[in-house]
Parts: C-alpha cells; structure tokens; sequence
C-alpha cells in the first residue's frame, strides 16, 4: 500500500523503516534529506517548508503508485516534513523494500526525484549574513 | 459566481493573503495575469503550474463556480 | 573515517545512522540486504554466514577508502553480519552521506556492489525441502 | 619449514578441518592443485583468489615460511 505523508512533527524512520519489513523483502534502500547548514554557498540559519496539503499528498500517492508500476518493488513510503525545521533535521526520508537491491535503488531514487520535481512543497531560508527567501529554482538547477 | 484563489510561498508574501474570493473569471490565464499585475507577483505564468479543487489542471480549462484555484510555483520540496 | 566491520551480533541501525549524521551532510542513502524466506525458488529455512575475518575487514576498509576517491561524499560505512541468521534478519547495512543525492546513491550502490563481489564471506543455506549448500556464485550470477 | 592453510565454507566441509600445517610448497598453484586432489574441492583453481598473510595475493607469488594461505572460493556475502 503507497504510503505518502505531509507531516508538520519529526519524522520517525524506525517507524517507517519497520512499516516496509516482510520476510518477502530481500533489499531495502533509503533516502533522507537533513537540513544543511549552508545552500549556494550561504549560511542557513533557519528554514521552512509549506506545502500545498491536499495536492501534496495526493501528487506523493500518485509518485508512489507510478514507482510500483515503473519497479520491480515490494513497498515504497515517502514522508515530507514541513513547517519550521533546525539545522541537521530530517526534511524527507524514502524507502522502497524489494526481493533485489537493483529495483530497491532505482526507485527510491526515482521517488526522491519526482517528489523535488513535481510534488508542491516550497522551502523559505533564513540566511545568517541577513536575508531570506523562498526557492523556486528552474528543473535544471536542483542541485541532484 | 465567485472562485477562491490559494496562494502559497512567494506568490502569498507578494498577495499579502493566504487566500482570497474573487469574481469568476474568464479564463485561468487571464485571472493570473491580472493577479500577477494587482499584487506584483515576479514569477511569469510560464514557470507556473494551476491546480483547480485539488488537482493540477491545463491553463486553458474551463472555470466553474465556487472552484478553488491554486497557482503552483516552482517547487523546492526535498 | 571508512568503518566496516564484520559483526556477530544483530546490526543496530540506528547506531549506525547517528556516525553518519552532520549538519554538513545534505543527503543520505543506505541500503540493507535482509535473509529472504526464498533463494532461487527454493525455501530457505535457515542461513549462516562465514567470513575470513581478517581478509574481510581489510578488503571491506578499502571499499570505503576507494569509495571516497570515487564519489563526492562526506561518511561512508558498511557491516555484515556472519553467524547464523532468522529469516527475516538483516545481513548487511551500508551507509553513506554527502552534500548532495546524487553521489549519495552512487557511492551506497557501488560500495554493496562491491562488498557482494569482493569480500570473503560466504552464505550457507539450508532448505525447507532438505539439503543444505554453501554459495559460490559465479560473478555473473549475482542478482543484483 | 612449514606454512599453515586455511580452509572456508565448501572447501572446509571437503578439507574437514579449519585449518592444516603442510609442508613448505614449491608454488602456490601447485599446494592447492595437490590439496584439490587430496580433499577432493570441486572447485577448480581458476574459480578461486588466494591470499598470503591475510592479504589478497598472485598464484604465482613466492611462498615464504611461516605463511598463511587460504584459498577464498567465490564469495555470496550480501
């Protein structure tokens, strides 16, 4: 079952992590993303995400039941959190089991890729020399 | 025959508002770029997606009374 | 600092994350390799894994080292398990972060990749239906 | 003059020991052409690495001594 979650409190990856265990499953690959302490080459000092809730999760469901489609895969959850974060916090986590590592890896990259693409969450930086913004980069400049 | 307008990131620092209930307009594209010349807003339709109740939508689809509209900018999730 | 190790005891996760975790870090990927219930078609009832242990932590430590030559990355780690393992029971974990996604997966891929292909540790299965045999793959039969 | 060999996963169960101390071979090729025929490995040479000392080494390295030489059939961690 396509797992996908807006969350505005901490990510729990135990949780997730047992959510997507079966004796079935012989391969399991992860993403997280952590919050950086510098982007672009400036200091970070603070950052938010906000989402569009309703399209957010239904574009993430969507995401998820493509990859079942696209992979040979078991299960596939994605959580993105939202909300003010602190440095070195977990901003998205993605994890796919499969019965071979190959598919596991495929599609827990192509998730993390669709959901930066497609899925409509924005992230505002506060800068520590001063200055803040929203980022709507181009497709091009998304820093995979 | 009103229409709810959602705006989210820059769009909604620029607006001012989260949200605000308008007349119905012609067109998608035309309520965006009257928009976008009302409150200043610096990103151009083209960089822009349009959601309508919850769901992406084409640029060119029909509006209906009471739709919730949401114009979706570049996205920076991840 | 590369960290591999062969381990007797249950892999903790958990532990192993916080080594890799940074506020530098951007992006994390790992993977895990579980015992499945079937290999080949047959049922695996129970499984045990061997390793030359001094071979074995020098080939994996050098994996690591190779590993931070080749991709872009900030920590890189990898245990295995050896004993007897329950189905179900993970057998190997790798870890790896970095600034960006991109190198993240590379670098977890790659090290796995390797790990399976070059260092001194051999499975043993038993099946359900009886009978029992040590795995000598040849390289091109790997299932990955 | 001796070496000591070491015996892993098949070639252990055939060999029915870890390990043994064998007279000072001429080659390293020829040791496990000789053990092959004695323990019956169903593997042969080219299937096989073999490492010296607890490093991975050549067949055709000289052997000193004091060695420890196991011979590492394909491996199936992971």
């Amino acid at each position: 079952m396509p797992h996908f979650e807006i969350s505005e409190s901490p990510i729990d990856v135990a949780r997730l992590r047992e959510l997507l265990l079966g004796t079935g499953a012989g391969a399991y690959a992860s993403f997280e993303g952590w919050v950086r302490d510098r982007n672009d080459g400036r200091a970070v000092q603070a950052l938010t995400y906000e989402s569009y809730r309703t399209l957010a999760e239904a574009e993430g469901a969507a995401i998820l039941a493509e990859a079942h489609t696209r992979f040979d895969i078991q299960q596939a959850a994605c959580v993105h959190r939202v909300g003010r974060l602190a440095l070195g916090e977990l901003a998205v986590w993605v994890g796919v089991s499969a019965a071979h590592r190959g598919p596991a890896f495929d599609a827990c990259r192509w998730i993390i890729d669709e959901v930066k693409s497609r899925v409509p969450i924005w992230k505002h930086e506060h800068y520590a020399e001063g200055g803040q913004q929203w980022l709507h980069p181009s497709p091009q400049e998304d820093g995979r | 025959m009103s229409v709810t307008v959602l705006y989210f990131a820059s769009l909604r620092d620029a607006a001012g508002v989260d949200s605000e209930v308008l007349d119905l307009p012609a067109s998608l594209a035309g309520l965006y770029e009257s928009l976008r010349a009302r409150h200043g807003f610096a990103l151009g339709r083209e960089k822009l997606r349009v959601a309508v109740d919850g769901a992406f939508a084409n640029w060119t689809d029909p509006v209906a009374d009471g739709a919730e509209i949401a114009f979706i900018p570049p996205v920076s999730g991840g």
